[in-house]
């Protein structure tokens, strides 16, 4: 969870409990679990419910979703196995957890795909039902592992799922098909019963979604309480565990993924500016949930577009820019490309707007459903010619709301492009949020000129400079006399008609750049967690925060000279940076992706800072980072 | 920058007040100063102020024009017009959106929007001036060039049939198509008359001549001379006469549109194909469109107007359909639908 | 990696060597399945070897196909697979080149490079997989889906007129086009060997359904107590009758189709519009392509063969005339043809 | 001119001088000429063949066209003004000079904006006719400045061309139209009487030119000689210069502008690897006349393609690449952001390509017709995901051959796309280039798989890799056995098959890189014009070269510790670079962008090197850059 000061004790929602448990109960400080199985087995749906009964809980809470690109593969197969990882804790979180210590799998292929995620000693709940000779080969096993002595070293938990659940239905007069979908909700009420959550939020669940279809309603209801019951009774587990709630700041929380928060952000941008809100995307893995949720905003006055393409959607955005909206267009890395010359003219026109970019692993189509961190560069310097714009990037899904937020406020402040940058890890995972009260929300004031007399007995200048922002004026249409023209020809200074001229050319080029550069302006003092001087420092962007702040708080408790900071503003860099990385003596930039932000650091402070690198489509590992820390510190 | 026709004025416009102080710079000669003026004196007559108008374009000789025009204008990329502009419309419909774009702009690069502003059917009124040819970049052939035109990129002669622009659009579902000529003043008010009172996408090809590069490319349908016998004016609801004498007409024997002399044979005016622009079936327009010279006399004028859902005002209905019985409420919504609260 | 068909092997193919060795990851149940063993079965009896085709595809669930094809594959970007196919088959006639692609990946994103490959003419076989949706982004509208229908984009309805690919390609000049249906393996069969036969761009659309995000979409067609009553199969020269019973066909009244009974009211075969698969003429397959349910049964098979120029032809026709007449001399071109020598 | 050495005396191709002189001569080392009129004037027709007749007169020739990017706007207008900068000397020349010592305007436009480019007490030669009063005004002059007093500090030289050209075609019957086209020539022959240039070679090509016209023919013979006959006649001009023949290496020249240099260079890599040369583009300037070049070639079998869009462009050429063709792309800056997502499919598959950039001033549209380097950060970073390429960079027009050549060898060596970036001075500009004997260029070896034994009994890897390269096999289409899919999804490394696993997406990443990096081993050292230690290293890319030639050649003969470095791979950067860099107390590298060289450089070697950055659309200015490195050095 996110920056929240720890001040009270827990409240967990407390509905009276309706399931008695007589077995005895152990208390843990935190749990990662995972669950994996068929595209078509309601991981997702699972994961999301046990995470919101324990987030409800009182605990803090970070997931990993982690699914395939293939829509729904055969079933059994490698490539159809779906997972999702919570990682649910007494204390503050930061990540959803490197390894896991309950793997919950539905069939072969989810062991196959996932044991390497199960820690030492780690429990494994098996559907054991599912690992018949077909589904085993299909997953390349040669003998089934349930049997064969390979998982010695784990706890393992052989469940008859399909038997037990169907046993449940029995005389309910269900399709076999209908009994195979339930089995999920058996799963469910066994993790339920094992880690003390409240089984009440499923049930209601349940009510809401099959209130049209009372036969499954109730066969769900059963298959979940049979799964509970299967706990309480089986001689298999002879424990439950208790994650007591964390310390929590006061307030009104939420769970937020990063798309929901950003889509929150642009919402709550618009509505404190006052302006009308134009979202266009075209549809792509990890982003296209942004444009789902916009779309159901109506009552904000939000106008969504599907356009044709991405070209479409960021041109359309333009066009809605133009006409004075807050205008944003939402993506991940293909559509950037797509996006990059209209881009161009945003820059060129000097007018606001977000490009969302949530990104994916790459190059090309490259992993869609993986994430990775790798299109910093190409935000910064990917269009022709002197084309600078500022970039902002989330750190995680509750600080996407904030990021969002802030992008549109400067869009609209210094009349410019911003790229606002997500990750599928942040897209799809979540985490508890504190509700902002929408009073405390910043103003966003607009300078949009409405009236003629503006520019007294003078021309209509639509490129006069405000002093300290550089911007210009945002020229409202429909104004009798304010009539001018824009476009992505080189232009005057001040008139913005067209010029060819070399002299302004060299000056236009420079105040495109010092616009950007003013950005700085807006940035609050780096943050650094930890001494100011030391022997490493960590420096993360983007979503590596959650993991870099779990390793240096473990080394400085351990007693190492180790500090943390973070950007947010990857373009500009935050004016003093150069400052803060002077107080070490190196500098460690953990990336998903080859050596990104490490360039404009080098570039930029000539420090000679070490990439941690990994680009395997996963979230940073906790565990290997805090050993690139180690090996940077003094042996 | 225009500080005409503030909104005390009364609605009487001259072509001037929609000429912005911009100096034109199109070689002389070129066709499109004529197809600024029929613009201008049509939007005049309109009365619609300028500064309740939006002209957007792409990039081109062609889409120069929003810099000539006294209007809110846009200059955009190469063939994103139509893009540019829908955003515009959607969150403006208090404006009217003006498009200008080239052969190459619209049919080229900018084929994808073009075809999906017809299938949305978004309240914009097109002008895309035909020189079958790219002017700005100095003469290379475009997609309405004719098989086997020899330019500078296609030194041996083109290898591709060109497209029709009509058959196109109509083949995306365009609500109104229209044709006029750079030169034909009277013509040309008509048409842009009727695609400014059209709610939709009002298609306009104009055959433009580019002097530098492709000129005389409409000279046997735009001169004086020519004009009579090797076009056909449309007329809704009338039979399908032309010929400098109007002794020449269009029947349809099944299927095909066939040239009859009018008083030869029997034949009479009774017998001709009448125009009917409103006919909701594309199928004649589509017809029309195939209609070449010199087998044909080539159709000028209004080809199709219909009524169909306009992407713009729906857009804008169902958001106001939800507001209506839904107030905005931003806390609710950062709420969600599901909140606990720590104390 | 397939190793068959070497190329002494006798021209006898099973359809399962087209089959690669790559597992197939579409969902269970989906329309694609039939499709790919419809095809596979087509160029079994086509006799072409594997090693002879290339199979290039955009993105989408659609465009996996070529990764299942034993031929050369090409999985290529969002839309471009026409461009792709294009630049393949122009530098190698030799091979015979087949595209996959889906209605989002053709007539949204694709839809410029879509309708540039009909105007030219490109001798490709173009297979567009529609089911009205986008099924690898989880189930967004397309632009063939119904106005008003509510999708994860578009949860009020959509407010869009969707297009009707084949009037599109129709309106791009399309020289073959046909219909058929997933489930339909007889149909399918006869339309992929036209479409093999083919010299020039051929257009396949076919009516797919993904079970998971838009089941049941041509369900009124594809299903076998529907499809004789609610479409109608085409064939070439012969009188447009069907029905279970056949006893229903299809008459043009003026320019307009109307269903009839045949007995009734004196209606005989003889009545009825003959199909013309070859006529140069596109309005009538035009005419065809606004045929929808429920008011028309709706046309399946092929609707259009037609012989134009075909743009890889000439390209290669052209260059080959060249060096019949002229031998390449690299030192002369470096050399050009002024030139001066210091000693 | 570029590298050759100079070994031999002069031996301009000698043509008996048909008209005589009496009037004085003075010698001259270089004489920096410009013309300048309306787009209508024939100015770069004008300047083409006064470049050519110095060329063969034995000179070192380097010009500069500057052209509006209106086709023609209406005449006498600011907008419409065309010139023609041509460099001429007895030595050897690397620029088209800064300043020029002769000016000649056809109209008041044309001084309005091109005085500024006259040197002190420089010559101006105008068409005093064309100074008419609507003319004056549309130039924004009040008054005449031919008559005001306003030019006295330069040598004015007022000629009635238009007068002078009537007088000469009286009683011809040609129309007013006609008469006023030929006024170039008159001023074509005065000049060649100037320069003592040689008339026959424009006599010989008016013949050519209106063979099928005999009367315009004889006119413009007629104004041509009429122009020189008044040279000589009229008492304004005193005395003839003579520029000797400079040192020229020996050989067999011809005059080579940048497009027509990578046209070449693409045709002989073709022929050199034996492939088929394809080229697919869409208009663009100033790129356009590369696909104009390449489709007269029809003999060579070369296939090219006017797409319908520069995405169409590239995805064609890969459609090309994957039959086995040399394919190649060309655009400019906004067409290289429509490519990006198609590069990256490239990278993705592997496949030989070749885009070309010919850069223009930006953002967005920018200025079409001017020059700058700013689409270098574009070409290495400008894609989604980690998507690296070998990016090379032309320095002058006659080196724009070698570089598409190399481009080419590398594309088609490593299996991998590469950017060759030229500008539009290069592209336009042209000097003489030693042609190349065929036999001498080098092999272009290509690695074809055209049996399916090459894989043996094993299966068909597609991208099993060479060791030294990396580079996979070319796969022969066609081949019976050796079918195989390629695709923009993640892959297995040697099998080719779509993967999404996590070691393996690392994995590729960094293979991509490695091979990459390897391109390293084709380059020679780099070389230091000058000391390999010293105050200053000037360190270029591109066009700049000339310029810090002529720079660093000026200060080391005024015995400055200055030297100079050229790099023609950006990326990846030269291996031994840094070890150049360590041998100077300060690094300057001028660019015509706002710093990207220096960005790179900076982050590699942490060397603390200064940015000399003029973004106005033209080359750089050698006296400007002078002053720059007179900056750096000890005062
Ligand atoms: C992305 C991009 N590609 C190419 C160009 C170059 N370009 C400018 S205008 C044009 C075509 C102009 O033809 P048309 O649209 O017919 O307009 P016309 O000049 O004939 O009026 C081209 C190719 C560009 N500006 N941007
Ligand atoms: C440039 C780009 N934009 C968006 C996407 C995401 N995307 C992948 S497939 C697809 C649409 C699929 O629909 P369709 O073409 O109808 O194929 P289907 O899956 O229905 O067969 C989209 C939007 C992408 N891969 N690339
Ligand atoms: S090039 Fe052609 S189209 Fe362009 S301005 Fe000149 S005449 Fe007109
Ligand atoms: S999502 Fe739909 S189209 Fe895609 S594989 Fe599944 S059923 Fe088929
Ligand atoms: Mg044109
Ligand atoms: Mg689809």
């Amino acid at each position: 969870m996110s920056e929240q000061l720890h001040t009270s004790a827990p409240a967990p929602h407390g509905a009276p409990i309706a399931f008695r448990s007589t077995k005895p109960s152990e208390t843990l400080t935190d749990v990662v679990i995972r669950f994996a199985g068929d595209s078509g087995d309601g991981i997702q749906l699972t994961g999301t419910q046990f995470t919101q009964a324990s987030a409800l809980a009182g605990n803090d809470t970070a997931t990993f979703p982690d699914f395939p690109a293939e829509i729904r593969a055969p079933a059994g197969t490698l490539a159809g196995v779906s997972g999702f990882q919570l990682h649910f804790a007494s204390s503050d979180i930061f990540t959803p957890g490197d390894l896991c210590d309950v793997l919950v799998v539905m069939n072969p292929a989810a062991l196959a795909s996932n044991q390497k995620w199960l820690k030492e000693h780690g429990m494994l709940i098996a559907n054991a039902d599912a690992f018949t000779a077909k589904n085993l080969k299909m997953a390349g096993y040669e003998r089934n592992p349930l049997d064969d002595g390979s998982l010695a070293d784990w706890q393992v938990f052989r469940v008859d799922l399909a038997r037990l659940t169907n046993d449940a239905l029995i005389g309910m007069g269900l399709s076999a098909k209908e009994v195979e979908r339930c089995k999920n909700y058996f799963a469910l009420g066994l993790v339920f019963w094992l880690y003390e959550r409240q089984p009440q939020l499923v049930e209601d669940d349940i009510e809401k979604k099959f209130a049209s279809k009372p036969l499954l309603k109730d066969a769900n209801i059963k298959v979940f309480r049979a799964g509970w019951d299967y706990g309480e009774n089986t001689d298999q587990f002879r424990v439950r565990y208790h994650v007591p709630a964390a310390k929590i700041a006061p307030g009104k929380y939420r769970s937020l993924t990063g798309n929901e928060g950003v889509a929150l952000g642009f919402v709550a941008a618009a509505q404190k500016a006052g302006l009308g809100l134009y979202y266009s995307g075209y549809p792509i893995t990890p982003a296209s949930d942004v444009l789902h949720q916009l779309s159901l905003y109506k009552e904000f006055g939000v106008r969504t577009m599907q356009a044709e393409d991405e070209i479409a959607a960021v041109c359309s955005a333009i066009g809605a820019s133009f006409g004075n909206w807050l205008a944003i267009t939402g993506t991940s890395g293909p559509g950037v490309c797509l996006k990059a010359e209209a881009i161009g003219l945003a820059v060129m026109t000097e007018l606001p707007l977000v490009i969302l970019d949530v990104q994916r692993g790459g190059p090309s189509t490259g992993l869609p459903t993986k994430t990775e961190q790798a299109d910093l560069l190409q935000a910064i310097y990917g269009r022709n010619g002197e084309c600078p714009l500022p970039v902002i990037a989330a750190r995680s899904p509750a600080d996407s709301f904030e990021c969002a937020f802030e992008a549109c406020r400067v869009a609209l402040k210094y009349m410019v492009p911003v790229i606002l940058l997500t990750d599928g890890s942040i897209a799809n995972g979540a985490e508890p949020w504190r509700i902002p009260n929408v009073d405390d929300l910043p103003p966003i004031p607009v300078r949009l000129v409405k009236d003629r007399a503006h520019f007294g007995d003078g021309p209509v200048l639509p490129y006069q400079r405000e002093a300290v922002t550089l911007a210009r004026p945002w020229l409202y249409l429909g104004t009798p006399g304010l009539e001018h023209r824009l476009g992505g020809i080189e232009k005057w200074d001040s008139t913005g008609h067209i010029s060819y001229d070399a002299a302004n050319h060299h000056h236009m080029v420079k105040t495109r750049q010092a616009k950007v550069d003013a950005v700085t302006q807006e940035m609050p003092p780096t943050e650094v967690i930890g001494d100011r001087t030391g022997d490493v420092l960590v420096l993360s962007w983007g979503s590596p925060w959650g993991a870099c702040v779990t390793a240096v708080q473990t080394l400085r408790a351990q007693g190492r000279a180790v500090s943390h900071a973070h950007v947010r503003w990857l373009n500009p860099l935050p004016p003093d940076l150069g400052a803060v990385l002077a107080g070490f003596r190196r500098v460690l930039v953990p990336e998903i992706n080859n050596g990104q932000l490490i360039k404009l650091v080098r570039a930029t402070y000539l420090v000679d800072a070490q990439g941690f690198n990994r680009i395997n489509g996963q979230p940073i590992s906790v565990a290997e980072l805090t050993d690139a820390i180690l090996d940077q510190l003094p042996h | 920058m225009s500080t005409l026709a503030p909104e005390t004025a009364p609605i009487a416009y001259k072509a001037k007040d929609f000429s912005s102080d911009q100096d034109v710079r199109w070689c002389p000669g070129c066709g499109d100063y004529s197809i600024l003026a029929n613009v201008q004196r049509a939007l005049a007559k309109q009365g619609v102020p300028p500064h309740q108008i939006a002209t957007v374009a792409g990039i081109g000789c062609s889409s120069r024009f929003p810099y000539y025009m006294a209007t809110y204008g846009f200059h955009g990329i190469h063939g994103r017009a139509p893009a540019i502009a829908t955003g515009l419309k959607v969150v403006r419909p208090d404006l009217q959106v003006w498009m200008a774009t080239g052969d190459g702009d619209s049919l080229s690069i900018g084929g994808n929007h073009f075809i999906h502003l017809f299938r949305r059917n978004v309240d914009i009124k097109v002008l895309l001036f035909n020189n079958r040819i790219y002017g700005l970049t100095k003469g290379q052939y475009s997609p309405t060039s004719e098989l086997g035109k020899k330019t500078k990129s296609s030194p041996f002669g083109t290898v591709e049939t060109p497209f029709r622009a009509v058959s196109l659009a109509i083949g995306a579902e365009a609500s109104f198509v229209a044709r006029c000529i750079d030169v034909d003043a009277k013509g040309s008010a008509d048409v842009f008359a009727a695609a400014a009172a059209h709610v939709g996408t009002a298609f306009v090809e104009i055959l433009q001549n580019c002097n530098i590069f492709n000129d005389g490319a409409w000279e046997h349908l735009a001169a004086k001379e020519n004009r009579s016998d090797h076009t056909l004016m449309l007329e809704h609801g009338k039979p399908m006469v032309f010929g400098a004498a109007r002794d020449k007409g269009i029947k349809l024997v099944g299927l095909r549109p066939t040239v009859v002399k009018i008083g030869a044979d029997g034949v009479t005016e009774a017998d001709l194909w009448v125009h009917d622009a409103h006919d909701e079936d594309p199928t004649r327009t589509f017809l029309l469109s195939r209609m070449e010279w010199p087998e044909f006399p080539v159709p000028i004028g209004l080809f199709r107007a219909v009524t169909r859902p306009v992407y713009d005002q729906l857009v804008n209905a169902q958001v106001e359909a939800v507001q209506r019985t839904k107030k905005p409420d931003l806390q609710r919504l950062l709420d969600g639908s599901k909140t606990w609260t720590v104390a």
